[in-house]
């Protein structure tokens, strides 16, 4: 910690960056911090706690953030996945940000509770991390610690879904959705979603009806899955998002495990990586199409 | 019948102002709305294509022409272009009128300079008919038109009527560049224009619509011609839903445009926030 | 009511397929099914586009949402796009898109994805009462749609 | 106001004879929570469990309501009106800042103009409130001039004392309501036991923001350019799930939908001010560019504008919005940056 808040001094100080984009304790819980001057780099923190995925604010549609100048933000190797993302798809250019990695060692599914992490408080997205020691930075911190308890409990429950008839899995969606008020806050929280105009919001035509009718939530929904589909960095800030409390990791994860299964792409850290929707191989396979 | 509910109307007459501007004659379908209707100079309405939605226009017709009501829009969005592809005798929503109006009263027995840039004529419009037909209860009355470009220019038959009245000095000009050869206006943005034409604030009312922009230059040409800002009216349009103060985001700070405006004073609009 | 079901409530129901087929290949195909006097099933609306890569996913969830039961997406064969290599886009997304539908619980019966060329008429009959019959053994796929959060008075 | 007692059998058959009542019932997906639904019995109901997720809005401002539907016709269009008379329905153990809400929100439903839908389902509704003892640290109900006790908005306040309830009838509508239980005076005791407990729970809350001094309306409103808004929303995500939960937002869209037939509806759908759609004008310019104005109308309307239009603060202090936060902004903490700023502004301005 005390290496983060000397380095996040450093590059203020030295002019390097304009802002240290990073996590701070709150009033509750961690939150993130957006830090302009080298004197208040001692409120930088990072522990199990730190859950938000902070290159959703480099998305370069967010003018007061840009305003603030040149970032550093302090990613986890998993977050970092966002940030290739945004650099693969022409959004950010590499040198523009600084990334300063920290070796992460598993984060808590309720940073509220401030619990010990084992396999029930370890959030479901650190099972399967492959991304603890970060490969994209300019600045790497901290030793590698432990691997974290496993949390199987979303795997569990996608392998449940699968179990089910197509019937009871409509009906296990269309609760869920029913809640959904199409407040579209998974996809403000959403670090891949920097589309200029969303095609929810687009009137002309009208893809998506505006009223948060079951149909509409469920084709709203289904559209952004697709739309993420081999682009989704697998952070569940779409579901930490959702006021409802809809489980919608269990789509990320669904959906980013189909792309693997079929096209053997895992959202990596790597911006020279193709966009598995982007390109094609004649030997993809065709077994549903007659 | 709910507040959301609107009037059904029948479009009578259609006129293409511009290549996307566009004004329809309004006729209530029923009998006692259509006696009964009443309103003043600067309301507006909401205006539905029934499946498409509602938008916000002024009355561009003036309140002492009755049994009908006229509104001009630019086909922009959803709305706009599903209105633009109705016909004659096709079916149409109203609400209202909402809002404060113009002080048409108020004005009686002083001059008036009305000023208006593109399609900021509509709710001018319905001013200046309104006083054009009480002519002999205003004094002096000067009309400062101007758009980017002679084809921009709305209500182009009107415009040769006011050409020719003695009773109204008429100063039509489009910015540099949007002039044809045949043009015999004033090739000048409104400021200059206002300049030029307008010699004197003494007791006289002006009343202003246009862009932000053109808004934002011409006050302190007003202003440096002797102008109170209490006698400087003009008409906001915010993104309106209800119109009917709930719906939340037509306000400028405190201030409603939906029930306290869509007129307001150059003084009143000093006092608000800045956020237009 | 903003969907079709009530309106068509007085008639016994009958699936609502809507087929997108590209212009080259499967639109000719199902032409000369046309022309051929093939015998189909009647529940089929097709949708012309350039390239079966021109179907958005967008398109197939929206036929759902209002009120199709079954999709079926047609195009050239591979190796036979028009465009040289749009199918194969295609193939990707109908991939990933033929997962997400299966997880929301929409049955695989209920979309068919098959390549049809321009000289496959009988083909294209076989995909279109194929798949009518199997949807119709399914049924509809929605309830008509409900208000939420409070009871509307 | 008369204080009653209600045992729990009097409460269970107050449910059991109305068709729909309303309470705060364990979610199914995640038992530490509550949502407001409707209950058969009153074992149905958790109690003392957290506030629920949503608030009472949605009750009788629908996330999404139809206003009218029509059909085009060879003649022209039919309007079909929605019947604007609500099926009665008891609300039981309703937060109290939840009640408070829906009595703020009435001032702006019948400013002029009178919203039938809404207060055809107030009309039609008889609100329970219940004590709360649910606070957590994100509550500030206190702040705002209410409190864990606050009748506002109820027409009967329940308070748990031993067997039962004390019940306070604040209004006839609850005294209606309680007209077929059996009339039982309150014991000393019980009154006694009842004010101890809302001492207790407006001493849990009380220090958790400071109070909302007076001239705080006016002071935000001359300090509208204050260079404290253009870094205030920068963790903000602008996407409006703070507006959703909140039970005084009642910004709302209208919009129609139809299908390719001749038959659509116009509904009434939730909005937010912290969407950039929300004042986006038709020709592009946008008056709230950016999340910092976004943001700063949220709270301007909230301490500001509605209390100058209205006498009213449009907050009750539930939290709901620090809880639901993804970018961890938190009002409580905003709002006392800013009534110390005001403060000092004024210290100087006294000087």
């Amino acid at each position: 910690m005390k290496e983060l808040q000397e380095l996040a001094a450093k590059l203020l100080a030295d002019g390097a960056v304009q802002v240290v984009l990073g996590y701070e304790e709150g009033p509750r819980g961690v939150r993130p911090a957006f830090i302009t001057d080298p004197a208040q780099a001692g409120r930088l923190v990072f522990d199990a706690r730190c859950v938000q995925n902070l290159a959703t604010y480099l998305n370069p549609r967010r003018q007061h953030i840009v305003q603030l100048g040149k970032p550093a933000v302090v990613v986890k190797g998993c977050d970092a996945r966002a940030i290739a993302g945004l650099v693969r798809e022409r959004q950010i250019a590499r040198e523009s940000v600084v990334v300063i990695a920290v070796r992460c060692g598993g984060v808590l599914q309720r940073p509220e509770e401030n619990a010990a992490l084992s396999s029930e408080t370890t959030a479901v997205r650190c099972a399967g991390c492959d991304a603890r020691e970060p490969r994209l930075y300019d600045y790497i911190l901290g030793e590698l610690p432990p691997d974290p308890p496993v949390n199987a409990s979303r795997a569990e429950q996608i392998a449940m879904l699968e179990k089910m008839t197509p019937a009871q899995r409509k009906g296990f969606w269309d609760e869920e959705l029913s809640r959904c008020i199409l407040c579209h806050a998974c996809r403000e929280a959403c670090p891949m979603c920097f589309c200029v105009q969303c095609t929810a919001e687009r009137a002309l035509p009208q893809w998506i009806d505006p009223s948060p009718t079951l149909h509409a939530s469920r084709a709203w929904q289904m559209m952004r899955v697709l739309h993420q589909a081999g682009r989704c960095v697998d952070c569940l800030e779409c579901e930490r998002a959702c006021p409802e409390d809809i489980p919608l990791g269990l789509f990320a994860r669904y959906i980013s495990g189909a792309v693997e299964k079929r096209f053997g792409y895992k959202a990596c850290d790597d911006p020279a990586a193709p966009a598995p929707l982007g390109v094609f191989s004649t030997e993809d396979g065709e077994e549903f199409i007659r | 019948m709910n507040i959301y509910q609107p009037h059904l109307m029948r479009i009578v007459e259609i006129t293409d102002e511009t290549v996307d501007t566009r004004t329809l004659k309004l006729e209530f379908k029923a009998p006692a709305m259509a006696r009964e209707f009443q309103f003043c100079a600067g309301q507006f309405g909401e205006y539905s294509a029934f499946g498409e939605g509602e938008s916000t226009f002024c009355i561009a017709s003036s309140p002492t022409r009755q049994g009908y009501i006229e509104c001009s829009f630019k086909s922009t969005g959803k709305v706009t272009q599903a209105l633009r592809r109705l016909g004659v005798g096709d079916t149409v929503g109203f609400r209202g009128p909402y809002g404060n109006h113009f002080p048409i009263e108020e004005m009686k027995g002083h001059s008036v300079v009305f000023i208006a840039g593109g399609i900021g004529l509509a709710p001018v419009r319905c001013a200046i008919w309104n006083v054009l037909d009480l002519r002999d209860q205003y004094k002096d009355v000067t009309i400062v038109y101007g758009a980017r470009t002679v084809g921009d220019l709305v209500y182009k038959r009107e415009l040769e009527e006011w050409s020719r009245r003695a009773d109204l000095r008429l100063c039509l000009a489009v910015d540099p560049g949007g002039e044809t050869p045949d043009w015999k206006g004033e090739v000048a943005r409104i400021p200059t224009a206002v300049e030029k034409a307008v010699t004197t604030a003494e007791d006289t009312y002006a009343v202003i619509c246009g862009p932000p922009i053109m808004i934002k230059f011409t006050l302190p040409v007003l202003a440096k011609l002797g102008f109170a800002a209490e006698r400087i009216y003009t008409t906001l349009e915010n993104r309106m839903k209800c119109g009917l103060g709930k719906c939340g985001r037509c306000n400028i700070g405190a201030t409603y445009v939906c029930k306290d405006g869509p007129v307001f004073t150059a003084a009143e609009m000093g006092r608000m926030p800045q956020e237009f | 009511m903003p969907y079709d079901e009530k309106q068509e409530s007085d008639r016994p129901w009958s699936p609502k397929i809507v087929a997108f087929v590209c212009n080259w290949c499967t639109y000719t195909g199902a032409d000369l099914a046309g022309t051929s006097r093939l015998k189909m099933d009647a529940n089929v609306r097709v949708i012309r586009l350039m390239c079966s890569s021109r179907v958005s996913p967008l398109f197939i969830i929206k036929a759902f949402e209002r009120g199709a039961d079954g999709v079926i997406v047609s195009g050239c064969h591979t190796g036979d796009c028009h465009y040289s290599t749009g199918n194969y886009y295609a193939r990707r997304r109908f991939a990933i898109l033929r997962d997400l539908l299966q997880f929301m619980g929409v049955d695989d019966d209920r979309v068919t994805f098959s390549w049809v060329s321009a000289s496959e008429g009988n083909k294209w009959q076989e995909v279109v009462n194929e798949t009518t019959a199997r949807v119709r053994a399914l049924g509809a796929l929605h309830a008509p749609p409900q208000e939420k959060g409070g009871e509307t008075p | 106001m008369t204080q009653r007692f209600l045992s729990h059998a009097d409460l269970a058959a107050l449910v059991a004879a109305h068709r729909r009542v309303i309470a705060p019932v364990r979610a199914k997906d995640d038992a530490r929570q509550t949502d407001y639904l409707p209950i058969r019995a009153l074992a149905d109901a958790a109690l003392g469990a957290a506030l629920p997720r949503r608030s009472l809005k949605e009750f009788f401002l629908p996330p999404t309501e139809v206003l009218l539907s029509y059909r085009q016709t060879k003649e022209g269009v039919e309007i079909k009106e929605v019947p604007t008379q609500a099926q009665p329905q008891v609300i039981l153990f309703a937060s109290p800042c939840d009640a408070a809400a829906l009595e703020v929100v009435d001032k702006v439903m019948d400013w002029e103009y009178r919203d039938e839908l809404w207060f055809g389902r107030r009309e039609a509704t008889t609100i329970v409130g219940l004590l709360c003892s649910s606070m957590d640290s994100s509550c500030f109900c206190s702040a705002i001039g209410l409190g864990p006790d606050s009748p506002r908005g109820s027409d009967v306040l329940l308070t748990p004392v031993e067997g039962g309830y004390l019940a306070q009838v604040i209004t006839p509508k609850g005294e209606a309501l309680l007209a077929h239980c059996a009339a039982r005076e309150a014991s000393a005791a019980a009154v006694a036991q009842a004010e101890t407990a809302r001492q207790q729970a407006r001493k849990k809350v009380e220090n958790n923001a400071p109070a909302i001094p007076d001239g705080f309306a006016a002071w935000l409103e001359e300090n509208f350019d204050h260079p404290v808004w253009r870094t205030m929303a920068l963790r903000c995500h602008g996407c409006g799930a703070c507006a959703g939960v909140c039970p005084t937002c009642h910004c709302f869209d209208i919009v129609d939908e139809h299908d390719s037939s001749d038959e659509g509806v116009r509904r009434r759908n939730w909005d937010s001010c912290q969407t950039a759609k929300f004042t986006l004008q038709a020709s592009g310019h946008n008056p709230r560019q950016g999340q910092s104005e976004r943001f700063r109308q949220r709270i301007q309307h909230k301490f500001s504008i509605y209390p100058k239009r209205f006498g009213e603060i449009l907050c009750t202090g539930c939290g709901r919005c620090c809880r639901v936060c993804a970018g961890g902004m938190d009002l409580p903490e905003i709002l006392g940056g800013l009534i110390a700023l005001a403060k000092k502004g004024q210290g100087e301005s006294g000087q």
